[in-house]
């Protein structure tokens, strides 16, 4: 941890922004966009973490081994949701489709 | 290994100490993110296989006192911020004062949820051998809105032409919504109980710009918290608002 | 035999044990189970693993008394499955996981960088006690109606159709989890920040390498398996349907989620083995480690890799085509670290000085039974040859070639090689020459007859088999006799040896590492004078402090092989 | 099998000698490795073993040429093997147009297959020689697996999901089906036979199993020779136990006085617990069937025996009480 002190009136400007982005992300949930209602969810969402992470979390003014360690978990966690899935989005386009596994409900 | 001071026998600098203690938290919180990551994974493949019932599920919560603990939370990750910015800054009282902030707004927090899951107990939506996706409009309360309830209804019936499995994957939605909000809640506690004892130590002036570190620890992980809300929050209210 | 011998009277004439050190710092058992000195805790987990892999063993034991006849005439079916069951979560998640990096590497690391304790030592004591909690779960469950779900907990037998006591065994693996996420922490932070001075990344010694890379997996690998197996005791619980069809769940998903652990978990028991190897053969071969980047840096890719590779164990689950070959390809990555590591290894040996002690001849043996383990992964990766020998005992043999051939022979050579440092004094050496090769023996007898049952098409599991694979299981259990033998026997000299081995002295060997330069047994502080590295990793050249000399005072040069 | 101490299963499907061959590479490889590196390392451990006790070994560091060769060469040969090993899994997977569909289910612990025309079999898949087949596959309750190491073929069963998979039987014969994903207590019996016939000899078998064992008044029929029923039941009542002529629906007088009628229920318990109620005039000799009669079997023998309804009656009745009873 570095000694940056970060001054309160960036910590509101980014509670302010962290609002805004609250409210437009339930704004954006209102109107139907089909499966960007997801992406733009989670993009929002990015965004403010990021911004946490960034400033209350001080990770902008951190050593560089803070940021490897936030960059393996978050890489981590896209490997095991991007593999597994992997699995799961091809199985309908299989070369085989005949060996295709459906889901029975 | 005894302790001098501010310093622990292990170390040989504060310096050290510190930036010990600043990644160590760093990488707990990196096993956090998995640890929450395979309950992600679980919603993920399910709302994939049941759009839905997850539509829904999602569309049963209340987005009003949703949207109130996305602000409570944030506004005390504000505090938290501040009250390590105080407590570097040596402000004793201030340090107190939002750490209070941020213990009083968690139980806010707390309290909200308690009253969500309360209804969600009430319309037998908890997951178990009494889940009923439809009691509440086979079962309207009096005080209910005959309106709302009649929308609800048709969407049932929609959503059950859609999927006549319905019960079933409302059920798992609501499994997960139970699991991902009560293992966050649950942290939420671990955290408020670490506020607790923050309080007391600062309050004992225990903390100075040069050792500050554990209030800084606690608030890794308090915005770390937040930042799993953060997500939850459209993962959960805001599936199928549009409908 | 003459040449350790000498060296054993000419130091034992030359040192005393230390007048105060860790083990006698204090007394009484508060001092011990309140102590959060990183060495004590190291012994702490030696007991308790100990503890397990003796259970695990009678189970063991037990499973291969029970497959002489090909009706099986020692238990029931229920019984035989519990046996496995409880065999295989004893073995994996209570002692293989921990024992290399709980003991040896808590004991270890912080010597080895030149530290005063690990950076968390409360914390270290705390995971110590996890893992007992956890482990009083796990024997909850065995003594209260088994485990029969197999250690894989596949669900939804393990979910909804076992009647066993499930629930407390996934609840002491969950729990038991946080042991080794803490562990690996503690590891991760320490290496990081706790260096002595001069000892910068490229001079760590390989174990220390190995354990930072295996941290990487417990901190990233195990909370998955945590909320995993909390889900399925949820879903007993509370009749929740994650992974149960008939609730709309799926069970494949499980599979997902458990191998994403489960998979780099076998790098978890591999790779500090191969860590203790890295030190044992540039120290009994008196020269630098061939390639020190390069082994420094398959740990890391393997521990890397080993998570891209975790549905080859689902191929035929009905796993998509193109995810089945993206896992299979990903999965032959994986094998080029440990290949790489393989070749160091002996091109290490190339024109080494080279002794016959016991270390290295667990070390000799390790290579030998890790290319075999390791080379039959690569059958077990190749798709088209997965489909005959999957779930067969081609697998339980391929597995156990590199959990125990590997792993143990790793944690054993570890043992004998840091005994003399744990406990001040050495073991008995002709003795430990004679189990090592007894466990070498056994261990082939035991486990390579499983290949060919495994290719002739026996499946994993069975409490009975068709009586044309009987002549290969009575063979395997005749290894199984001659293995417990070679497990016995070290137990028992090295319990003798605390009181009667000869003293050690702080080098016995000589080695060229930090933890060599305190005493033996080191004090609690490990250091009296924080040390200061000015030399590079492995380099016998440029250490006169090594004293070869003096170590062999007067006495004679006589063969290594001299006692075959 | 075939040789005395064989160290592969007999190959008996078109995938049988290509994984064998695909098992020669890999085994070739990776026994040169293993031989190599460990002849290397015994003959260094001799070669350089310590000469005297202050000797060290030479200083030498590394390779990088060697480094990269070593992580080159293995590298092609792993992808070898993977290239490989992935056009026989892609060719396992992806089953021919025109195929004999067979049905499987997996359920603790058995194996339900269903022919194409219905017919049903339990742990027994009877199959024609030279036909590409496919098994579509379905689990009741857990994850099995169906395995025929003879075909080199196995394939998970798993519950909510169909599997299938398809080969080619090339060799009549009698070859053994295993469940090779645990699957609970009896696991290890969940196995079976597949038997590969003649493709004239299977269309036969099909027709005349179909008619027979689809009417479950053959299948009892035969099941009563079978479990041997027939050599104490003798139809004429000179047998050690009571005909069952024209049982069914009577009054049946037992050795305790009660009297009962011969219904449903009464013949299943007669045939799981005789003991239960014996007839008048007869001993206690008949064993119990419990355990080895499945449902559908107690079933075709019940239906056979209501079927003795219009045989000719006993000659010899056994006085009131026609003769009945313990079967």
């Amino acid at each position: 941890m570095s000694e940056h002190i970060v001054s309160p009136k960036v910590y509101v400007g980014i509670f302010l922004s962290l609002m805004v982005l609250t409210a437009a992300t339930v704004a954006a949930a209102y109107v139907n966009l089909g499966p960007f209602n997801i992406v733009i969810a989670l993009a929002i969402a990015s965004v403010k973490a990021t911004l946490v992470v960034l400033y209350f979390m001080h990770a902008r003014y951190s050593p560089k081994r803070t940021h490897m360690v936030i960059i393996a978990a978050v890489f981590w966690l896209a490997v095991m949701l991007a593999l597994t899935l992997s699995d799961y989005v091809t199985r309908d386009r299989d070369m085989a489709a005949d060996t295709q596994v459906t889901k029975v409900s | 290994m005894h302790r001098t001071g501010e310093l622990y026998g292990q170390f040989e600098t504060l310096e050290q100490q510190k930036e010990s203690a600043a990644l160590g938290m760093w990488v707990f919180l990196s096993t956090e993110v998995l640890f929450f990551g395979g309950l992600f994974m679980t919603y993920t493949l399910n709302r994939h296989y049941y759009p839905v019932a997850f539509g829904v599920g999602s569309n049963t919560l209340d987005l009003k006192l949703g949207g109130l603990n996305t602000v409570i939370l944030i506004l005390s990750s504000l505090t938290m911020a501040m009250s390590v910015w105080a407590s570097s800054v040596g402000k004793r009282k201030q340090t107190t004062a939002f750490l209070a902030a941020t213990l009083a707004l968690g139980s806010a927090f707390l309290g909200v949820k308690v009253i969500e899951y309360k209804q969600k107990f009430d319309h037998h939506l908890v997951p178990g051998y009494h889940f009923q996706i439809d009691y509440r409009v086979q079962h309207p309360a009096p005080n209910d809105d005959p309106k709302e309830i009649e929308a609800e209804k048709e969407e049932l019936s929609k959503a059950f032409a859609e999927d006549p499995d319905l019960n079933a994957h409302a059920q798992l939605y609501f499994s997960l919504y139970f699991g991902m909000t009560g293992l966050h809640a649950l942290h939420m506690i671990v955290g408020a109980g670490m506020l607790v004892w923050l309080i007391r130590q600062s309050m004992l002036g225990r903390f100075t710009p040069t050792y500050n570190t554990p209030v800084e620890m606690i608030g890794l992980y308090w915005h770390f918290v937040d930042i799993v809300w953060i997500y939850l929050f459209p993962l959960l209210y805001l599936i199928d608002r549009h409908r | 035999m003459d040449r350790p011998t000498s060296t054993r009277s000419a130091t034992a004439a030359v040192y005393k044990i230390p007048q105060e050190h860790y083990l006698n710092s204090a007394y009484g058992i508060r001092s011990w189970l309140l102590t959060t000195d990183h060495k004590r805790i190291a012994l702490l987990y030696l007991f308790s693993v100990t503890f397990f892999f003796f259970v695990g063993g009678i189970f063991a034991t037990m499973i291969r008394i029970h497959l002489m006849t090909p009706q099986g005439f020692l238990v029931t079916p229920e019984t035989y499955n519990k046996l496995f069951t409880m065999h295989g979560v004893a073995m994996i998640f209570f002692f293989l996981i921990p024992s290399i990096p709980a003991v040896l590497g808590n004991f270890l690391v912080p010597l080895m960088i030149g530290a005063k304790d690990l950076a968390f030592p409360k914390i270290n004591l705390l995971s110590w006690y996890i893992y007992v909690i956890g482990g009083c779960f796990v024997l909850y469950s065995f003594s209260t109606g088994g485990l029969d779900t197999g250690w894989t907990f596949y669900t939804p037998l393990s979910s909804v159709y076992s009647n066993s006591s499930v629930t407390p065994a996934v609840l002491g693996i969950f729990i038991n989890g946080f042991s080794s996420i803490l562990t690996g922490l503690n590891f991760v932070v320490t290496i990081h920040t706790m260096r002595a001075p001069g000892m910068t990344w490229f001079r760590l010694p390989l174990f220390v390498w190995a354990q930072y890379a295996t941290s990487i997996i417990f901190i990233l690998g195990t909370p998955v398996i945590a909320i995993t197996l909390l889900l399925v005791g949820l879903e007993r619980m509370f009749h929740l349907g994650f992974f149960n069809p008939a609730l709309g769940g799926d069970p494949i998903l499980f599979q997902h989620l458990f191998w994403f652990y489960s998979h780099p978990a076998v790098y978890i028991m591999i790779l500090p083995a191969m860590g203790v190897i890295s030190e044992i053969i540039p120290t009994f071969a008196r020269k630098p480690i061939f390639g020190y980047s390069f082994i420094a840096g398959s740990s890391i890719a393997i521990a890397v890799i080993g998570f891209f590779v975790w549905a080859h164990h689902m191929f035929l689950t009905g796993e998509s085509v193109y995810a089945a070959l993206a896992f299979s390809f990903l999965s032959y990555l994986v094998a080029i670290p440990s290949a790489v590591k393989v070749f160091n290894w002996t091109s290490t040996l190339y024109k080494g000085s080279i002794s016959w002690d016991t270390p290295m001849l667990y070390a000799l043996g390790f290579i030998g039974l890790f290319l075999i383990g390791g080379l039959t992964g690569l059958f077990l990766a190749c798709l088209g040859l997965d489909i005959h020998i999957h779930d067969t005992y081609f697998v339980v043999a391929h597995f156990h070639y590199i959990m125990v051939g590997g792993a143990v022979m790793g944690y054993l050579g570890g043992i004998h090689f840091w005994w003399p440092k744990i406990t001040g004094r050495l073991y008995p050496e002709f003795l430990a020459r004679v189990s090592a090769i007894i466990l070498f023996s056994g261990f082939n007898l035991t486990f390579f007859p499983q290949f060919i049952l495994g290719y002739l098409g026996m499946p994993r599991r069975y409490h009975s088999y068709p009586p044309e694979f009987q002549d290969l299981n009575v063979m395997s259990t005749a290894g199984a006799s001659i293995l417990a033998l070679g497990y016995l026997l070290p137990m028992m000299y090295l319990v003798w040896s605390l009181k009667y081995g000869a003293v050690a002295g702080p080098n016995p060997w000589p080695s060229t590492g930090l933890e060599w330069k305190t005493d033996s047994p080191p004090p609690t502080e490990n250091f009296l004078v924080t040390p200061e590295v000015t030399w590079e990793p492995y380099d016998f050249e440029t250490r006169p402090d090594l004293e070869l000399d003096h170590i062999v005072a007067g006495k004679l040069p006589a063969p290594a092989h001299g006692d075959d | 099998m075939q040789a005395q101490f064989p160290l592969i299963p007999e190959q008996a499907s078109n995938f049988a000698p290509t994984v064998d061959l695909l098992m020669l590479f890999i085994v070739t490889i990776c026994a040169f490795f293993a031989v190599a590196i460990t002849a290397a390392v015994i003959y260094f451990f001799f070669k350089y073993e310590r000469k005297h006790q202050t000797e060290i070994g030479v200083p030498i560091h590394g390779d990088v040429r060697l480094e990269t060769a070593w992580i080159v060469v293995p590298l092609v040969l792993a992808l070898a093997m993977f290239a490989w090993g992935a056009v026989v899994y892609v060719d396992y997977r992806h089953s021919p147009g025109e195929t004999l569909d067979i049905y499987v289910v997996g359920k603790q612990w058995m194996w339900k297959v269903q022919q194409p025309n219905g017919l049903r079999e339990i742990n027994e898949v009877h199959l024609p020689v030279h036909r590409d087949v496919r098994l579509i596959m379905a689990s009741e309750d857990v994850i099995h697996d169906f395995s025929v190491p003879a075909f080199r073929v196995k394939m998970d069963v798993v519950p909510g999901h169909y599997n299938t998979m398809w080969f080619r039987p090339t060799k009549a014969g009698r070859y053994r089906l295993y469940c090779s994903q645990y699957c609970g207590t009896n696991h290890a019996i969940m196995t079976g036979w597949i038997t590969v016939m003649e493709q004239g000899d299977y269309a036969a078998w099909l027709s005349g199993a179909a008619g027979a064992e689809a009417n479950p008044l053959v299948a009892g029929e035969k099941l009563f020779a079978e479990k041997a029923c027939i050599t104490c039941h003798l139809s004429d009542g000179k047998g050690r136990a009571p005909s069952l002529n024209g049982l069914y629906g009577r009054q049946v007088q037992l050795a305790d006085g009660r009297t009962v009628t011969a219904d449903d229920a009464y013949i299943r318990e007669s045939i799981l617990q005789p003991n239960a109620k014996i007839v008048a005039g007869y001993q206690p000799l008949m064993p119990s069937f419990q355990g080895q009669l499945t449902e559908e079997q107690i079933i075709a023998l019940t239906a056979y025996i209501k079927s003795l309804q219009n045989e000719s009656p006993p000659p010899t009745g056994a006085g009131t009480a026609p003769p009945s009873g313990k079967k």
